[in-house]
C-alpha cells in the first residue's frame, strides 16, 4: 500500500468532518472518491495531502506519517495534487509553468545564478510534458490567455511534471464542458501511463467519469466510508445508489 | 492622565483609519494629513469666530463645526481619486494615499504658511479640575468625554442602525453585499467621508491644547499605525484599545524611562505583528 | 527582439560619454540616480518578481550608507570595493532575521511589518547618538577606487570622473547579476510565488524560503546602493532611513514600471531628474510629486515602461510588422 | 510669501532689460569701473517645510528685505543682486542643491543652512567646492571639531550653545536659591548640547545644584502633557527648556493649563524664535526668555531695526525673530567684503579675495554691530531677559533686557567648550 489512512477523525469544534475513515491506495490503482456534498471529501483530500493535522488516527504515505506536513514536504516525498478550482500562474507561459515544476523536482529552485534557458534537462522535460498534454503548440502562451479546459489540463500537467508516485486530483473535470470531459480524462490517463505514474486518486462528481476510469471506488457519507470496492460492486450497493449515485444526472 | 488625552485623539484618527480599512480594505496613510487639515481648519474657524466677536467660551462650537465641515474633503477624495482603484492591488491603493500625504502637506503649507498657528490660550478659559491627585485642564476632560461619546456612537451606528448593517455587510463580503442590492459606491463614499471626518475632528479637537504644525500629519501616521496594528486592522474596538495602549504606554515610558518613549511603541508593534498579526481584535472587522 | 538591444546599446554608449558632454552638475546628479537604480533593481526583485511590497526598504539603504561611513571614518577602510562588499554583507546580516520574520506575512501585513522595522532602525540611529552620531549622522570619507586615491582630483572632478565610472560599473554589474537572477530557476520560482503561492507550494516550492532569499538579495542591493549613495553626499544621516524615503523607493519603481526589468532603472532616473527640475522652480514640489504619483496609480499603473510599451505597440510601424 | 526661483529668474530676465530687481529703472546705478555689468548671483538655501520652516522663512524674508533695499540703492558696486533660492531639506538633497547652485547656476557665494545635520554635511562640501559659504545657523561642537577644523571657505554661525551659556550665566542672577533643576529639549544634538552646557555653566556658579530630570521628546512632538506630568513629579525649583519652534508655544500652553510655573521657575533659552506666539494668556511673567541674537523691541535698537520691524509687520503681520538678522548680516557682510576688496584692488574680487576680506570684517546689522572672527565664526550680541506683560502686544516681551556679547559667552577660537567653561574665574 502506498497511501493509507487509519481511523482518521477530523473535527472542527463540534462539527465532525471525518469520523473514523480507513482506506488504502495501492500501486497501479485508479481510485475515485465519491460522495454527496458535505460527505467530507474535501476534508479527506486535505488529510491525504498532509494539509491538515488530524484529531485522531493516522495517515501514512510510503510508511511515513504525513499528517500536517504541508504541501512542500509532500511534493518532495512524491505525492502531487491538483485543485478543484483551477490553480495557475496567470502571468507565466505554459512552458514556464511546467519548467517551474521541473525546477522544483530537480532541486534547482535555489539556484540564483544559473541560467534557466540553457539548462537542457529543464527545457526537454517541460516540453515533453507539454507535448503529452497537447499543450506544445501553446507553450509560449501566457497562462491567463488559455481557455478554461487548457488551464485545467495545465494545472494537472504541472503536477504530473513532478513525476510523483501518486497524484490526487480534486475534481479534474469540474469546470470543463461535458463534451470535453472524456477528452481531458483520456489525455490524463495516457499521460500518467507514459510518465510512469501509477496511482491516481480522484474526487469526482461525474459518474460517467468515475465508472469509466476507476479500478476502485470509495463512497463517503457523513464522514464515514460507506462503501469501498470495484465499480461493479459499488453500482450494486443500494445504499450508495441511494445516497450518492441516485442523482447522477445532475452534475455538480 | 496626559496619556488618556492623547489616546482620545489617537482613537479618533485610528477609528477613521479602521472604518476605511474595514470596509474598503484601504490602509489610508493620509489619515494623518486629514488630522492636520482638521487642525488648521479648526484654528481658522475659531479665529474667524472670535474675530467676528464670538464669545470665547463658545469657541468649541466653530472648532467642531470647522473640523467636521472640512471632513467633506473625504467625499471629494473618494469620488475624485480612490474610486478608480478599488479593483487594483492594495499596493496601489496604499500608494495613492501616499500621494495624498505628499499633496496635502504642501496644500496646507500653501494655504496657511509654514509658521505654527494656534488658538492661543482659549482653552485655558475652561479652567482646571483635580483628577486622581493631578491637575487636568477641563478642556482635556471635555475632549476625552467627546471621544468616548463618539466611540459609543460609532458602536451604536455600526451595530444598531440600518446603515451600520450595510457597512458591516460590505466589510464582510463585497460580492454578497452587492448581490443583496447594496449600492457599494454610495457606501464607500459615505464610509470614507465619515472616516475622514473622524480624523479632521480629531485634529480640530486637539488644536486648542497645542499648535498646528505642518509636519503634525506625518508624525501622527506612525502613531496611528501603531494603534491599529496593536488593536487589529479594521476593528473599532481595536482602535479604542490600541489608542489607550499607545497613549498610556507612551506616558508611562516618559515617566519611567524617557529614552524608550518612541522605540517602545515600535517594539510593541513588531511583537504584536509577530505574535498575533491580526492584533487583539483583528478578527472582528468593523 | 532587436529593438530593445539597440536601445540598450545606445543608452550604454550615452552613459559612457556623458561626462564628456553634460554639465558637471547633471553628471553629479547621475550618481544618486545610479545608486538608487541599484537599490531599485533589488527592490523590484521583491516587488515586481515576488509580489511583496516593502515599506521599510530605506532601512537597508541606511544600513549600507552607515556601513560606508563607519568603515571610512572609524576603521580607516577607504577602498570602495571593500566598502560595497561590507555594505552588502551588513545588509544581509540585518535582513536575515528581519526577513525571516517579515516573509511569514504578505500584502499589507508585510508592508506594515517592514515599515515598523524601518522605523525601529530610524529611531535607533536617532537615539544611539554615540554610536551613530544621532541626527548629525556621520561623515563618509572619500573612498579610493580600484586602489587609486585620485588625490589630484578635486571632489567635483573625482565625482564626475572616476566615481561616475565606478558607479556606472557597479550599476552595470548589478544589472547583469540581476538579469541573471531573474532568468535563473530561482527567478522563475519567485514568479510562481508571486502569481499563486498555493499552487507554488503544491509544486514543492517553499514559499517562505524563496521569499526570504528574495528579501535578502533585495536587501544586499539596497545596502550596496546605500553605500554608493553616501559618497557624493559625504555624510550619512537618519533621514536616509525615514519611512517617507521608503515611500519614495516604491514611488520610483512605480514611476518606471514594476513589471519591466528595466522599469526601476528608468524610474530612478525620472524621479531624480524630475525632482531636480521641479524643486528649483516650485517650492511646493511635493504637491507636484503627489499629483504625479496619483495620476500614475490611477491612469498608468504600468509606469513609464508601460506607457512606452503601449505607444510602441500602437505605432503604425509595429502594427505593420505584426 | 516666499520668493520662488522662477520669480527670480523672471525678474532676472527683466533685470537684464531694466537693470533692477523690484525697483524702477531710475534706481539703476552704473556699475563701477572694473565691475561686470551682469547681476551678481547669490545662492540661498532655505528650509521651507517641516519644523524649521518658520526659521527658514524668517531667514529668507530678512534676505529679501536686504536685496530690495540694496538693489534700489544700486546693488553691490553697481551690480544688481540676483538671488537663486533652493530648498534646504535632508542633507543628501541639500548637498545636491548646493552643487547645483555652484556648478549650474554659478553663484558667487552661497548663504544659508539651518539644520545641524545639513550644515555639518555642507561644511566639507563647501571646502571642496571652493566657493564661500556663509551659514545662517546650525553648527554644533562636533561639527566644528570634526568636520570643519580649519575652514577656508565656510563661515559659520555662532556656537549653538551660546544661548545656553548666557542663560546659565543669568540664571543665578535672577533666580536665587535654585537647588534642583529639570531640563527638557528636543532629542537631537541641539537639545542635548544645550542641556549639557547649561548644566556645566550652572555648576560653576553653584556646585551643589542637582539636576533631577532630563527629558528629550522627539522633534515634532505636539503633546507634552505626559512630559509636564513627569516634571511635576520631579518637583524641581527650575525648568530649563531649549525648544525653539512651535513646540515652545505648545509646552508653554500645556504648562499653563496645569499651572506648572506657579511652582517653579522657567528658563527658555531659545523660545524667542517664536516669540510672538507666546501669548500673554498662557505665558507668565518672570520667566527667563532668550531671543537669541535679535530682539525686535530693543529700545536701544537703531533706525535700521525699527524700519525692518515696521515693514516686516506691515508685510507679514508678524514680528521678526533672530534668523532674519543672521541672514541679514550674512549677506550684508558679503557686500561689505566685496566693497572692501574692491577698494584695495580696483576690480571685482575673486572668491578667495572675498573670503580674505570677510575675515575680521564688522558691519552694521539689524541688531547692531556684527562681525566675522578670524576663524570664520560670527560674533554678535545675545538678548535675554525676564518676561513681562507690560507692553502693547498680546504676547510677552522682556524687561529687563540683558545683552551679552559672544566675546564673553562664546568659547574663543581654538578652545574646547567644556575646558573653557571650567576655566572661568567666578
Amino acid at each position: 500500500m502506498i497511501l493509507e489512512a487509519r481511523d482518521v477523525r477530523k473535527s472542527y469544534g463540534a462539527f465532525v468532518a471525518l469520523d473514523g475513515v480507513t482506506l488504502a491506495i495501492g500501486e497501479d490503482e485508479f481510485v475515485s472518491i465519491i460522495g454527496p456534498n458535505g460527505a467530507g471529501k474535501s476534508t479527506l483530500i486535505n488529510v491525504l495531502t498532509g494539509a491538515l493535522e488530524l484529531s485522531a488516527g493516522s495517515v501514512r504515505f510510503r510508511d511515513r506519517d504525513i499528517a500536517g506536513i504541508g504541501p512542500v514536504a509532500l511534493a518532495r516525498l512524491g505525492m502531487a495534487r491538483s485543485f478543484q478550482l483551477v490553480q495557475i500562474f496567470p502571468e507565466l507561459t505554459v512552458l514556464e509553468t511546467l519548467q517551474a515544476a521541473v525546477v522544483s523536482r530537480l532541486g534547482l529552485s535555489a539556484k540564483l545564478f544559473s541560467s534557466l534557458r540553457s539548462d537542457p534537462r529543464v527545457q526537454a522535460d517541460a516540453m515533453e510534458v507539454a507535448a503529452l498534454f497537447g499543450l506544445a503548440d501553446r507553450a509560449r502562451t501566457p497562462t491567463r490567455a488559455l481557455p478554461q479546459g487548457d488551464k485545467k489540463l495545465l494545472d494537472v500537467a504541472s503536477a504530473f511534471t513532478l513525476r510523483p508516485q501518486i497524484i490526487l486530483l480534486d475534481e479534474p473535470t469540474s469546470g470543463v464542458s461535458t463534451a470535453d470531459k472524456h477528452a481531458v480524462m483520456e489525455i490524463l490517463v495516457r499521460a500518467a501511463r507514459q510518465i510512469g505514474l501509477r496511482s491516481i486518486v480522484q474526487v469526482e462528481h461525474d459518474m460517467d467519469i468515475v465508472f469509466g476510469y476507476s479500478d476502485r471506488i470509495i463512497a463517503l457519507h457523513q464522514g464515514r466510508v460507506l462503501a469501498d470496492g470495484a465499480p461493479a460492486a459499488i453500482q450494486a450497493d443500494a445504499r450508495v445508489v441511494e445516497t450518492v449515485i441516485g442523482r447522477r444526472a445532475a452534475p455538480c | 492622565m496626559g496619556g488618556v488625552f492623547h489616546a482620545a485623539i489617537l482613537f479618533l484618527v485610528a477609528a477613521g483609519l479602521q472604518l476605511v480599512f474595514g470596509v474598503q480594505k484601504i490602509f489610508n496613510l493620509a489619515c494623518g494629513s486629514f488630522y492636520a487639515l482638521g487642525a488648521y481648519t479648526g484654528v481658522a474657524a475659531v479665529g474667524y469666530f472670535i474675530g467676528r466677536g464670538g464669545s470665547p467660551a463658545l469657541f468649541i462650537v466653530p472648532l467642531v463645526l470647522g473640523g467636521l465641515a472640512v471632513g467633506l474633503v473625504g467625499f471629494v477624495v473618494e469620488r475624485g481619486l480612490l474610486r478608480f482603484v478599488y479593483d487594483r492591488d492594495e499596493t496601489f491603493q496604499l500608494l495613492l494615499t501616499f500621494a495624498l500625504v505628499l499633496m496635502l502637506e504642501d496644500l496646507i503649507r500653501m494655504t496657511w504658511g509654514a509658521a505654527p498657528t494656534s488658538t492661543g490660550g482659549l482653552y485655558l478659559g475652561y479652567g482646571q479640575a483635580h483628577v486622581l491627585g493631578t491637575v487636568v485642564p477641563v478642556y482635556n476632560l471635555i475632549v476625552i468625554a467627546a471621544s468616548l461619546t463618539i466611540a459609543l456612537a460609532m458602536g451604536w451606528l455600526l451595530t444598531r442602525t440600518a446603515f451600520g448593517r450595510i457597512v458591516r455587510a460590505a466589510a464582510d463580503n463585497r460580492e454578497m453585499a452587492e448581490a443583496l442590492g447594496v449600492d457599494l459606491r454610495r457606501v464607500y463614499a459615505r464610509v470614507f467621508t465619515l472616516g475622514t471626518m473622524l480624523g479632521t475632528l480629531g485634529g480640530a479637537l486637539v488644536i486648542p491644547a497645542t499648535a498646528a504644525m505642518s509636519e503634525m500629519g506625518i508624525e501622527l501616521i506612525v502613531e496611528a499605525f501603531a494603534v491599529v496594528v496593536i488593536g487589529g486592522l479594521g476593528s473599532m474596538r481595536g482602535a479604542f484599545v490600541g489608542a489607550l495602549v499607545v497613549g498610556v504606554l507612551r506616558s508611562l515610558a516618559i515617566a519611567v524611562y524617557p529614552e524608550l518613549e518612541m522605540l517602545l511603541i515600535y517594539l510593541i508593534v513588531i511583537a504584536v505583528l509577530l505574535w498575533r498579526p491580526r492584533g487583539f481584535f483583528g478578527a472582528a472587522a468593523a | 527582439m532587436r529593438a530593445p538591444f539597440t536601445v540598450l546599446a545606445a543608452v550604454g554608449a550615452a552613459l559612457l560619454v556623458l561626462p564628456q558632454f553634460a554639465a558637471p552638475y547633471y553628471v553629479t546628479l547621475m550618481l544618486p540616480f545610479m545608486a538608487y537604480a541599484v537599490v531599485l533593481l533589488g527592490f523590484n526583485l521583491l516587488f515586481g518578481y515576488t509580489g511583496l511590497v516593502s515599506f521599510g526598504h530605506a532601512l537597508f539603504i541606511g544600513v549600507g550608507a552607515y556601513t560606508g561611513a563607519v568603515l571610512t571614518t572609524r576603521f580607516g577602510v577607504r577602498q570602495m570595493e571593500v566598502v560595497l562588499l561590507a555594505a552588502g554583507a551588513a545588509a544581509a546580516v540585518v535582513a536575515a532575521p528581519v526577513g525571516a520574520l517579515c516573509v511569514r506575512y504578505v500584502k499589507i501585513y508585510f508592508g506594515m511589518l517592514t515599515l515598523a522595522f524601518g522605523m525601529v532602525f530610524y529611531t535607533f540611529l536617532l537615539k544611539f547618538y554615540r554610536l551613530t552620531g544621532g541626527d548629525e549622522g556621520m561623515r563618509m570619507l572619500r573612498p579610493s577606487l580600484l586602489g587609486q586615491e585620485w588625490a589630484g582630483f578635486s571632489k567635483t572632478a573625482y565625482l564626475i570622473g572616476p566615481y561616475y565610472y565606478f558607479s556606472l560599473a557597479v550599476l552595470v554589474l548589478a544589472t547583469g547579476i540581476m538579469w541573471r537572477i531573474v532568468g535563473s530557476p530561482f527567478g522563475l520560482c519567485l514568479k510562481t510565488i508571486r502569481d499563486n503561492p498555493v499552487k507554488a507550494e503544491s509544486l514543492g516550492l517553499s514559499v517562505p524560503r524563496h521569499r526570504w532569499y528574495a528579501f535578502m538579495v533585495s536587501a544586499v542591493y539596497a545596502g550596496v546602493g546605500g553605500a554608493l549613495l553616501a559618497t557624493p553626499t559625504g555624510n550619512v544621516d537618519p533621514t536616509l532611513a525615514y519611512w517617507t524615503q521608503s515611500g519614495n523607493v516604491v514611488f520610483m519603481v512605480l514611476l518606471g514600471g514594476f513589471s519591466s526589468f528595466f522599469g526601476p532603472i528608468l524610474g530612478a532616473f525620472a524621479f531624480i531628474f524630475l525632482q531636480d527640475a521641479v524643486m528649483s522652480v516650485f517650492p511646493y514640489w511635493r504637491l507636484v510629486f503627489g499629483a504625479v504619483l496619483a495620476a500614475l496609480v490611477i491612469a498608468a499603473p504600468g509606469g513609464l515602461m508601460g506607457l512606452i510599451g503601449s505607444i510602441a505597440r500602437r505605432s503604425p510601424f509595429e502594427a505593420a510588422r505584426s | 510669501m516666499t520668493t520662488t526661483r522662477r520669480e527670480f529668474l523672471k525678474t532676472a530676465a527683466g533685470a537684464a532689460a531694466i537693470g533692477a530687481v523690484g525697483a524702477p529703472a531710475r534706481a539703476r546705478a552704473q556699475a563701477k569701473p572694473g565691475v561686470p555689468a551682469d547681476p551678481v548671483k547669490i545662492g540661498i538655501l532655505a528650509i521651507r517645510a517641516g519644523i524649521a520652516a518658520p526659521v527658514g522663512t524668517a531667514g529668507l524674508r530678512g534676505t529679501e528685505w536686504w536685496v530690495e533695499r540694496v538693489n534700489k540703492a544700486g546693488g553691490i558696486l553697481g551690480r544688481q543682486v540676483q538671488l537663486v533660492v533652493e530648498e534646504e531639506s535632508t542633507p543628501k538633497d541639500t548637498i545636491e542643491r548646493y552643487r547645483k547652485l555652484i556648478l549650474q547656476d554659478k553663484v558667487d557665494v552661497v548663504i544659508g543652512g539651518i539644520s545641524t545635520g545639513v550644515t555639518l554635511a555642507l561644511g566639507p562640501v563647501a571646502e571642496e567646492m571652493e566657493v564661500p559659504w556663509l551659514s545662517w545657523d546650525g553648527t554644533t561642537q562636533k561639527g566644528v571639531e570634526e568636520t570643519m577644523p580649519n575652514p577656508r571657505w565656510s563661515f559659520r554661525s555662532v556656537d549653538n550653545e551660546v544661548e545656553a551659556i548666557v542663560a546659565g550665566q543669568l540664571t543665578p542672577k535672577y533666580f536665587k536659591g535654585v537647588k534642583t533643576v529639570a531640563g527638557i529639549g528636543n532629542d537631537y544634538s541641539y537639545g542635548h548640547d544645550c542641556w549639557e552646557t547649561y548644566q556645566a555653566v550652572l555648576r560653576r556658579y553653584n556646585p551643589d545644584v542637582k539636576f533631577v530630570l532630563e527629558l528629550f521628546p522627539k522633534l515634532g512632538v505636539t503633546d507634552f502633557t505626559s512630559h509636564i506630568a513627569a516634571i511635576q513629579q520631579a518637583k524641581p525649583d527650575l525648568l530649563m527648556c531649549s525648544f525653539w519652534s512651535g513646540d515652545a508655544t505648545i509646552i508653554m500652553k500645556q504648562a499653563a493649563a496645569v499651572g506648572l510655573f506657579k511652582t517653579m521657575k522657567g528658563v527658555f533659552t531659545t523660545a524667542g524664535g517664536v516669540h510672538d506666539s507666546l501669548k500673554k494668556e498662557f505665558t507668565p511673567e518672570g520667566l527667563l526668555l532668550g531671543y537669541n541674537t535679535m530682539y525686535f523691541d530693543d529700545p536701544k535698537g537703531g533706525p535700521l531695526l525699527r524700519q525692518f520691524v515696521r515693514e516686516y509687520k506691515a508685510k507679514y503681520n508678524e514680528y521678526p525673530a533672530y534668523e532674519c538678522d543672521h541672514a541679514y548680516f550674512n549677506i550684508e557682510s558679503y557686500k561689505a567684503a566685496v566693497e572692501k576688496a574692491y577698494a584695495a584692488s580696483g576690480k571685482w574680487p575673486s572668491k578667495a579675495e572675498v573670503v580674505r576680506a570677510l575675515e575680521g570684517i564688522e558691519v552694521e546689522s539689524l541688531s547692531g554691530k556684527r562681525s566675522w572672527r578670524q576663524d570664520h565664526v560670527q560674533m554678535c550680541n545675545f538678548f535675554q531677559g525676564i518676561t513681562t506683560h507690560k507692553n502693547a502686544y498680546d504676547f510677552v516681551t522682556i524687561n529687563p533686557i540683558e545683552v551679552v556679547s559672544t566675546k564673553t559667552a562664546m568659547k574663543p577660537a581654538g578652545a574646547k567648550l567644556m575646558e573653557w567653561i571650567n576655566s572661568w574665574k567666578i
